[in-house]
């Protein structure tokens, strides 16, 4: 028995064929999802894929998030299905509240990519199990509105918490507040990180590293043992 | 038709690169005297129909939750003459 | 003022119309009276001035472009050439590739950002028009002096629009160049080129035929920007372009740049994809330069000939437009395509599906004229091959420049040379730091070169890789290279020069080279000196590419690049492609293991003519560039590609600008490991160190293959040397000096963000 | 401290996609009746110093030659009380 994760695609969007391979290298099967369907097709988990959703225009993630497919995937998140939000992805979910905070352009104002290390802070997430907290990845960066800011009062509550799921290592790139790269909601079933582990699945292409299977492992054991 | 326009600035305590490196720009091409500059975003609408407590009542709500992100980012709505 | 008919156009012979200041000369304004018998109306007269500029007709290059199909080399993988959109190649498997590099040098002087931007735009469409789905893009690009203020305003803007309209498609940039001279100050080359892939059934071409077939005009609606572009920009010496630019001066009151919109280029990607999928095109063609007047006269003269458009049907973005600038209009990110009149319903559905707008604008006719309406009247009848494939042919004359023997004399190779150790040291490190060899990657790292999971070498590679069969691992290397230093000195030579290195980067990366496409970046056509370097550098190569038996499959030519009378270095730009069966075989440059064995292949002679240090050490631009021999090429090339197959190679780089040490700082800093180097007996330090002879790389063998490969090159008589092996954590040249790797990497890597980090377009 | 305003917008001719996507997604999201929007940049300058007809001639050479690209934007520049 295996696990179906989906995919969104909104116009725009770049990662989608990354993302859907990276689910089928980790022995998942990968499911498509259209911007204008609110059907999820019954899949038990959602991807919500990089790139430029209508073109980053007005703020990254803004539009995207009045989509209907939007609409059943905040209801769904709301209820426990697992979510993972890679860069874009990641601003359609604080776009959305799912996760609190917001992104912002790039202290240093470009675009940037790059090879990150990261340190996974929390192995308590649907989409992190496979991995220790405290292990050191590194996973290619690449966008232009990356920097996470949030008020004190968040930060202490998602630190506090411990929904501070990915940290920068070795340089913030981007003026993110208190190195973070990614967090999780409190129930720990939506994720979101500016890094893109589904670039680094195959040792063949990117920068040559695995380090980002372990997102795609993580939940489809978590979905096949429940 | 009148235009309405909502302009949409970072909150105060939001660092802005952008209006940073305006700043730190200008004294290299010979203009001194600016203390400080922020960037934000000017949107013009063309609204159809009266401009009346209504309308704008409706374009608040659409700034508050669309055109700007209050996380981050405060707003302003005026009505101005159009061309 | 009442609209000009054809009617009324044949009743009124002698009305005044503003042929020059659209940019026709007099005697071509009375041909297009010869060709249509009676004066042509405003439109045809619109049409008719762009088609026939420089940009779109080649009419002062064309003479010479046709060696390229003249000298064509044996080689049996074109499967399209010369004259469409872009060249195709096989590749094998059933797989077809299509690349293609082009100009927008003098939209990015005016306005970089968006100049850059629509330059991505404009070639992706050229890529995408041929059937194929666009998978990399790369960028050689020139500057004025890397110090220079203005240099300041223009990379910035430029790097971010390449980056800013790529990265939004959803393209990895894999290559390309900055190269930094005052010669560009004025006039900055942004060339773009991108590759495509498909099957061979689904090329596609750009033909209208069978008559009643729908004209479908699909994606952003017409605008009045960029009215006359390329007549403006691209036709004329840089003072009056960004003068037009700048005040809307002529020929219409509108501005000559336009702004790029790659989310709706997106969408066009996604949509035509599905189309071509579904096969509901017959031809098709994107719009760039001269929009509508280009698209369809292009397709009309391809195919049978004739055509019906309703001009009204149009989607505006501005209702004021008149019949002239909307065919004239190069509004961005549209495309034009022939549909079977069963076919238009998918066709459209597919359109809504992807928010994009279509309209039927017209139909193919049974006739032999291209026949444009407006509200019901004829404004436009005309044959079009005489608007798109007859447009005039110059023989510009031309001639050595007097200047030129005088410039090869002076020679580079009795410069003063370092006189000890220390100072080769110190020059070693004013090279690798110098703005033209310090690492590119604050610019490159501004580019997406992940993305679509395919790239498996990008910048700073010596060629850009990805793979095109996940199953199969086949895949595809492209490398664009030139030099203006080297064709400043001698064109004819700098043409192969530049072939040549682009072809030894990407034998480096293990891929074979197939065929190559160009971009030839010159001064104006008017003056006999540039008309000479453009003969010479077109015939050098089309001669070099005969030689190494790979095709001109397609290229762009960039005229006027002067400011005032003085004109850029002639810079031809060769960007090669090549084919490699199993991407897991590639070579990368970087030495990652310590205890390999460092050859140097190829002869290293006294040649310093145009070299990196002549610029760098005295400012220097004088003597003869390296001599070229492109069996040597060739024969270096199937070493290097051997050695990728058999494993006999671990890590080669290239050696050009900057020579040996070059490339040897490049690999170590890559892999993070150091090297020891010994001067080969009877080879002097510094030549050894700087030389630019042509024809070398230098390659890591893992001990266990060392002799295997000595045997390879012996047997088939290329010169290998042993120059050291990779060890430590510093470069030392036995005898001469060391320096450590972080030493190295500071002044490599630090130049490029010294000089641009804290630049701002606001 | 007096602030000065600088609004720089496309060109009435010149394509904004930015307007345009923001348009095209108002309907969807419940607002009618908005024909056009356009997008453009707010830069306020912390002006120190008289904001006297020399120092407002300074700003608009500064608006002309740096802060907008007049090959394809216009510019507007206004004096505002300072908070
Ligand atoms: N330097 C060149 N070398 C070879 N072919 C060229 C060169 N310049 C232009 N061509 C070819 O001439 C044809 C017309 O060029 P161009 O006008 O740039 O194409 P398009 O109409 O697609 O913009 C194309 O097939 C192009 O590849
Ligand atoms: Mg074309």
């Amino acid at each position: 028995m295996t696990a179906r994760i989906g995919v969104v695609t909104f116009p725009g969007t770049l990662d989608d064929r990354d993302s859907l391979r990276a689910v089928r290298i980790a022995g998942a099967e990968p499911v498509s999802l259209w911007h204008r369907d609110k059907d999820l097709k019954q899949v038990d988990a959602v991807v919500l894929a990089g790139g430029f959703s209508y073109g980053d225009y007005l703020r990254a993630g803004a539009i995207s998030r009045f989509s209907p497919v939007m609409e059943t995937v905040i209801e769904q998140a709301k209820a426990g299905m697992p979510v993972l939000g890679i860069c874009n992805g990641f601003q359609v979910l604080t776009e959305s509240h799912l996760l609190p905070g917001a992104m912002l352009r790039n202290n240093h104002l470009h675009f940037i990519c790059r090879d990150q290390k990261l340190r996974v802070e929390s192995a308590e997430t649907a989409w992190t199990a496979d991995y220790t907290a405290g292990q050191e990845i590194s996973v290619p960066l690449k966008n232009i509105d990356g920097r996470y800011v949030a008020d004190e009062h968040t930060l202490d509550e998602l630190e506090a918490e411990g929904r501070v799921a990915f940290r920068y290592l070795d340089g913030n790139p981007n003026g993110s507040l208190r190195d973070i790269a990614g967090i999780s909601n409190a129930a720990g079933n939506v994720v979101g990180l500016m890094p893109h582990p589904e670039h680094a699945v195959d040792p063949l292409v990117g920068t040559g590293r695995t380090d980002g299977l372990g997102f795609f492992t993580s939940i489809l054991k978590k979905l096949v043992n429940a | 038709m009148a235009r309405v326009v909502v302009d949409v600035m970072l909150k105060p305590e939001i660092l802005d690169p952008q209006g940073q490196a305006v700043q730190r720009a200008l004294p290299r091409l010979g203009f001194e005297g600016i203390a400080d500059v922020r960037q934000g975003k000017r949107f013009e609408l063309e609204v159809e129909g009266p401009v009346d407590a209504a309308a704008l009542a409706r374009i608040n709500q659409m700034a508050e939750t669309f055109l700007a992100n209050t996380v981050i980012e405060d707003f302003t709505v005026k009505v101005e003459e159009s061309k | 003022m009442s609209l000009d008919t054809v009617k009324h156009a044949t009743e009124t012979p002698d009305a005044e119309q503003p042929w020059a200041e659209l940019g026709l000369k007099q005697d071509e304004y009375a041909r297009i009276r010869e060709i249509l018998e009676r004066r042509p109306t405003g439109a045809e007269l619109a049409m008719y001035s762009v088609m026939w500029s420089e940009h779109c007709s080649y009419k002062s290059s064309k003479v010479h472009l046709k060696q390229f199909s003249e000298k064509v080399p044996p080689n049996d993988a074109m499967l399209v050439g010369i004259g469409e959109n872009a060249g195709v190649v096989d590749i094998g498997q059933g797989y077809a590739v299509t690349f293609k590099v082009e100009s927008h040098n003098h939209p990015s002087y005016i306005e970089p950002y968006q100049g850059a931007a629509t330059g991505v735009g404009g070639i992706v469409r050229d890529i995408l028009a041929m059937g194929a789905r666009p998978v990399a893009v790369v960028d050689p690009l020139r500057f004025g002096a890397a110090d220079h203020p203005d240099t300041r305003r223009v990379l910035p803007g430029v790097v971010s629009g390449i980056g800013g309209y790529g990265n939004c498609l959803g393209l990895p940039n894999i290559g390309g160049e900055v190269v930094f001279d005052e010669c560009y100050q004025g006039n900055p080359l942004v060339n773009a080129g991108c590759i495509g892939v498909m099957k061979h059934e689904d090329i596609h071409l750009a033909k209208a035929s069978g008559p009643g077939n729908k004209v479908i005009l699909y994606g952003a609606r017409t605008g009045g920007d960029g009215i006359g572009g390329v007549s403006v920009l691209a036709s004329e010496t840089f003072t009056d372009a960004s003068a037009a630019g700048a005040a809307g001066a002529k020929p219409t009151k509108r501005p000559a740049v336009q702004v790029g919109d790659p989310f709706q280029e997106k969408l066009l990607i996604e949509c035509t994809l599905e189309i071509f999928r579904e096969d509901l095109v017959d031809g098709i063609q994107d719009l760039g330069g001269a929009g509508l007047s280009c698209a369809t006269s292009e397709l009309a003269s391809a195919g049978s000939g004739g055509m019906r458009v309703e001009l009204d049907s149009v989607p505006l973005r501005d209702s004021s437009l008149s019949p002239e600038e909307i065919l004239m209009s190069e509004s961005q990110e549209r495309m034009c395509a022939i549909v079977e009149p069963g076919k238009v319903d998918r066709f459209m559905e597919i359109c809504e599906k992807w928010d994009v707008i279509a309209t039927v604008i017209g139909e193919v006719t049974e006739g032999t004229q291209l026949e444009i309406f407006w509200h019901g009247e004829q404004i436009v009848d005309v044959p079009p091959r005489s608007v798109a494939h007859e447009g005039p042919t110059y023989h510009r004359p031309f001639a050595r420049p007097s200047w030129q023997d005088a410039l090869q004399a002076d020679d580079a190779n009795k410069l003063a040379r370092p006189t000890n150790s220390a100072e080769l040291r110190g020059q070693v490190l004013k090279l690798v730091g110098s703005p033209n060899q310090a690492s590119k990657s604050w610019i490159t790292d501004q580019y997406d070169r992940f993305v679509q999971g395919n790239t498996v070498l990008a910048q700073p590679e010596d060629a850009g890789m990805v793979r095109v069969d996940e199953d199969t691992n086949l895949g595809v290397a492209i490398a664009t290279d030139g030099n203006g230093r080297f064709a400043k000195l001698d064109p004819y030579t700098g043409a192969q020069l530049a072939l040549a290195e682009s072809y030894r980067n990407v034998a480096a990366s293990g891929a074979k080279p197939l065929a190559i496409s160009d971009c030839l970046n010159f001064g104006s056509p008017e003056d006999p000196d540039v008309m000479w370097q453009f003969a010479e550098a077109c015939r050098g190569l089309a001669d070099g590419c005969q030689q190494l038996g790979t095709p001109v499959t397609g290229g762009n030519v960039s005229l006027y690049n002067q400011t005032g009378d003085t004109a850029i270095h002639p810079t031809p730009v060769v960007a090669v492609l090549g084919v490699i069966d199993d991407v897991t075989r590639r070579t990368p440059v970087a030495f990652a293991e310590e205890g390999q064995l460092l050859y140097l292949l190829g002869d290293t002679h006294e040649e310093l003519g145009g070299s990196a240090w002549s610029q760098v050490v005295h400012n220097h631009l004088g003597g003869m560039p390296p001599k070229v021999d492109l069996d040597r090429e060739k024969l270096l090339g199937e070493i290097l590609i051997s050695g990728s197959r058999d494993g006999m190679v671990d890590a080669a780089h290239d050696l050009s600008d900057g020579g040996l040490i070059q490339a040897v700082t490049e690999s170590c800093l890559r892999g993070g490991k150091g090297a020891r180097l010994v001067v080969p007996d009877g080879l002097d330090p510094f030549l050894f160190l700087f030389s630019e002879s042509a024809g070398r790389a230098i390659v890591s063998v893992p001990r266990s293959e060392e002799l295997r490969f000595n045997d390879m090159c012996g047997a088939r008589g290329l010169p290998v040397t042993r120059i050291g092996v990779v060890d430590g954590d510093e470069v030392e040249v036995q005898g001469q000096f060391s320096i450590p790797l972080s030493e190295l990497r500071t002044a490599h890597e630090e130049t490029i963000p010294g000089l641009f980090a804290d630049t701002t377009t606001a």
